[in-house]
């Protein structure tokens, strides 16, 4: 009686890990430390990475739009006004720019920009005179208003 | 995934491709499947009904049907700039497999990595990027002890 | 307890290789070793089957359970095995693709012609991809065989008549279309975009891109890059002798101009004296010559320091440019300057790259504007 | 405009620019607000956290800056030696004498973002007590920033003709007279009780 497949099984200790082992560890290659090639510290650092990188696609929209707020506040200082200002005058002016929109403007094409600007600060004043009206207060009040002119 | 894990590139077309005229981007496709196998048999189905309207349809493509004795169906698509695209096709319906060969044929070829941002372009700027002193009214010297009023 | 071994003198060295059967309480045990057989051999034998034995048991029990039909144990190894390979040996030689199989020549010619929307004359198309080095090969070939030359004589054309003419075709039309797009470029910046456009790494990246490596008969592989160059050239040939002047024209427009996109002049034109040139230029136009003033600087006793450098002529503003150094901002302003009098600026009109119906329709209505 | 060559348009989008503040009567923490805005670079449309693009800026007369109210005896500056019994506390004045760049350094310091980046961009102020610039500093100025408050004037400083021009509710000497008569009767009134 002799078993030729049972000499074949010998050299297979147990289940092949070895595939398993290296799905995780080809996300972790690029990790700092033994994170980058130890199984066992690696597997936790690639499941942390990846809650991290499912929260992150939620964050990067809000911390995309943060950037482009600080960067039009900034382009818009320059021209010597301010974020809220600028934002709610264009609105107001109906230009439907977006934040990412506007914010390539002012580095790309600061002109255009410029123009932005001007525009809703030629809204910001229409609007103060309107709230202003024709410098008279209605009947029985008096205000601020006439002084500040 | 994570995105510094992953490779990733800029949006772009393969020599410009649609600028001046668009090509196919798809040279090549040769479906692999067996004659008689269970799993080969949507591709069967599908050379027997779609394959020569593919054919018609994409005449700058060239179709290359292959009956072999494999258990694994596949098309295996071959693009202009060289790359080679493996699919395989186990047990699909003949509608899965055309559409899977639609796909294939918009494909520009150029590697399915994640695409940093959903535009590119090659010169961002027409009137000139911002730099410190665009906005700075000119000066004659170095120094500007400017006294603007603070508008 | 029952042995059941066999000995195979397999290695000539006095190695045994000997292989015991235990039956065990529970299964089979099987240990394989190598032992000098000896003196001592007996005591030594027994007591190894003996602890072996006991060892294999739990290993066996494990090996019987994790056999799993279609679970690729070997594949480590032999994934390892074929890396280490290839590592030693490199990579092999790259096969031509019509020795790959699917290939039918007929059809790619063809096909080769409708991706690009393009009449070839199939004849014209399949000489424009044999090259001479090809020919040659081929007929040594045939002589090493001690295949007759007459009975089976080689009746293929080589392409070097239809290079030639798509190489001066080309030249010509890069030529004319430079002068219409650019009237303001000088001879030479003509000359360079020329050169740019027809240069081997050009040339070479669009027919790899274009599949025409695939087609080409060459006789070596990977196909060397001035014998792609040749033969993308010849393609040209024959497009203009089978659809005329005009639609090669368009061919080379869309695949060849479309390269100058995203360059600036002065990649291609490397110009030494820019500052020279400008004053060449003024004095030709008769603007007086211009006059570099320092406008704007930062950081100056810093290691990055700006300087910007107007140009200016007769008291107006020609260009300003940044730079490192002040000979650095000048000549950048110079450049700029140059780049505003020959009409390549980034704010220029994108270069007509529509299709020839588009065109149709256009013109007419630019006409009745222009009149 | 546009047609700069890449590294050249490259070179002058991320130069540093050098700002001069002057803090003469100005209060600190204004000062201070100022000079984070531009040491973090977000004064700049091309404004990113990672890119470095802060500039540097120049304080002159930080001796003379002006704190409102009372705080420079209230103000305390706090400090831990880290060793028993180093708590160390100073007023503002008391810091002002020891060291009168400190006051204005501590602000901006305490105004930066609290990370790795906050020493190197404290490396891009340079803080002077006096109106004295070194000549390599001077050179690299590009802009003076305006004043956030402004200067009030000092009685000393109004002329004689200004201040007869002034206009005024009652003449002092009348009313002098009034209440030194008024305080003699009351005096009176308390003697005889």
């Amino acid at each position: 009686m002799v078993f030729l497949s049972l000499s074949c099984w010998i050299r297979s200790r147990g289940p092949d890990r070895y595939w398993k082992v290296q799905e995780v560890l080809k996300h972790a290659r690029h990790f700092r430390g033994r994170k980058n090639r130890c199984y066992s510290l690696a597997v936790r650092a690639v499941r942390r990475a990846f809650v991290y990188a499912t929260k992150a696609r939620r964050l990067k929209k809000r911390n995309m739009r943060t950037l482009w707020i600080t960067r039009i506040a900034a382009a818009s200082r320059e021209h010597g006004l301010k974020y809220p200002a600028l934002m709610h005058n264009l609105t107001k002016t109906s230009v439907q720019l977006n934040r990412r929109v506007i914010s390539e403007l002012a580095i790309t094409e600061p002109r255009t920009f410029l123009s932005l600007a001007k525009l809703a600060r030629a809204r910001q004043r229409e609007g103060l005179c309107a709230v202003l009206g024709d410098g008279r207060e209605p009947p029985g009040v008096f205000s601020r208003v006439v002084l500040l002119q | 995934m994570t995105s510094r894990g992953t490779p990733s590139r800029f949006l772009r077309s393969v020599l410009q491709n649609g600028v001046g005229r668009y090509i196919c981007q798809l040279k090549r496709i040769s479906i692999i499947f067996s004659k008689n196998a269970q799993s080969s048999l949507g591709v069967r189905e599908f050379i027997e009904e779609g394959v020569v309207d593919y054919a018609k349809k994409n005449p700058g493509t060239v179709v290359y049907v292959s009956p072999q004795s494999c258990r694994i169906p596949k098309i295996v698509a071959e693009y202009l700039n060289g790359n080679v695209k493996e699919e395989i096709v186990t047990s699909k319906t003949p509608a899965q497999i055309s559409e899977l060969l639609t796909k294939l044929t918009d494909q520009s070829g150029l590697d399915i990595i994640r695409i940093r941002k959903p535009f590119h372009t090659d010169s961002p700027s027409i009137q000139g990027q911002w730099h410190p002193f665009t906005n700075r009214p000119p000066s004659v010297g170095p120094i500007r002890p400017q006294k603007q009023d603070p508008q | 307890m029952v042995c059941v071994c066999y000995h195979s003198n397999a290695d000539g060295l006095g190695h045994d290789r000997i292989l015991f059967l235990v039956p065990c309480r529970t299964g089979l045990a099987v240990a394989t070793f190598c032992q000098k057989i000896n003196m001592a051999s007996g005591y030594i034998l027994n007591r190894g089957a003996l602890t072996l034995g006991i060892h294999c048991q739990r290993v066996c029990r494990n090996v019987s359970l994790s056999q799993v039909r279609e679970k690729k144990r070997w594949m480590k190894t032999y994934t390892f095995l074929m890396a280490k390979k290839l590592k030693l040996e490199g990579p092999p030689p790259p096969t031509p693709r019509s020795q790959q199989p699917h290939w039918d020549y007929h059809a790619e010619v063809q096909a080769f012609g409708t991706r690009l929307h393009e009449n070839f004359s199939q004849e014209l198309l399949k000489t424009a991809f044999i090259n001479p080095c090809y020919l040659k090969a081929e007929q040594q070939k045939r002589q090493e065989l001690g295949v007759d030359s007459e009975t089976t004589a080689l009746v293929l054309k080589d392409n070097i008549q239809l290079s030639e003419k798509g190489a001066s075709f080309t030249q010509s039309f890069i030529n004319d279309w430079s002068r219409a797009n650019f009237p303001n470029v000088p001879t030479d910046g003509v000359e360079s975009i020329k050169r740019y456009l027809t240069s081997t790494s050009v040339v070479t990246s669009v027919a790899r891109n274009l599949g025409i490596e695939d087609l080409t008969m060459s006789a070596e592989c990977p196909v060397p890059d001035d014998v792609l160059c040749s033969t993308f050239m010849a393609v040209i040939g024959a497009l203009q002798e089978s659809s005329g002047a005009e639609r090669a024209g368009f061919f080379l427009r869309d695949f060849l101009i479309t390269q100058l996109i995203g360059k600036d002049l002065f990649e291609l034109w490397t110009v030494v004296n820019p500052m020279g040139l400008l004053v060449e230029e003024l004095t030709k136009r008769n603007i007086p010559l211009p006059e570099p003033r320092l406008i704007r600087s930062a950081g100056a006793s810093t290691v990055l320091p700006l300087y910007i450098v107007g140009l200016y002529s007769d008291k107006k503003l020609l260009a300003q440019g940044p730079g490192e150094t002040l000979i650095a901002a000048e000549e950048e302003a110079a450049y700029v300057a140059l780049r505003k009098l020959y009409g390549y600026t980034e704010n220029r009109r994108p270069f007509d790259f529509s299709s020839q119906q588009q065109q149709q329709h256009q013109q007419p209505i630019i006409q009745s504007i222009s009149n | 405009m546009s047609n700069f060559t890449r590294s050249a348009q490259q070179w002058a989008t991320f130069a540093r620019s050098w700002f001069l503040i002057d803090a003469r009567l100005q209060p600190p923490g204004k000062i201070a607000s100022m000079c984070s805005v531009r040491l973090q670079g977000k004064h700049k449309p091309i404004y990113h956290a990672l890119s470095d693009c802060g500039d540097h800026v120049v304080v002159i007369n930080t001796k003379h800056i002006a704190f409102s109210g009372n705080k420079w005896e209230q103000k305390v500056y706090s400090s831990h030696t880290g060793y028993p019994g180093g708590f160390k506390q100073v007023t503002a004045t008391q810091l002002h004498h020891k060291d009168p760049k400190a006051i204005v350094k501590l602000a901006v310091y305490g105004m930066l973002p609290k990370n790795l980046h906050r020493r190197t961009m404290m490396q891009r102020l340079h803080i002077f007590p006096d109106d004295e610039l070194p000549d390599d500093i001077r050179a690299n100025l590009t802009e003076e920033l305006p004043q956030p408050r402004a200067i009030p004037r000092k009685l000393s400083e109004y002329t004689q003709e200004e201040i007869d021009a002034f206009p005024r509710l009652w003449t002092p000497l009348v009313w002098f007279r009034f209440f030194s008569g008024l305080r003699v009767l009351l005096m009176k009134t308390k003697t005889h009780k």
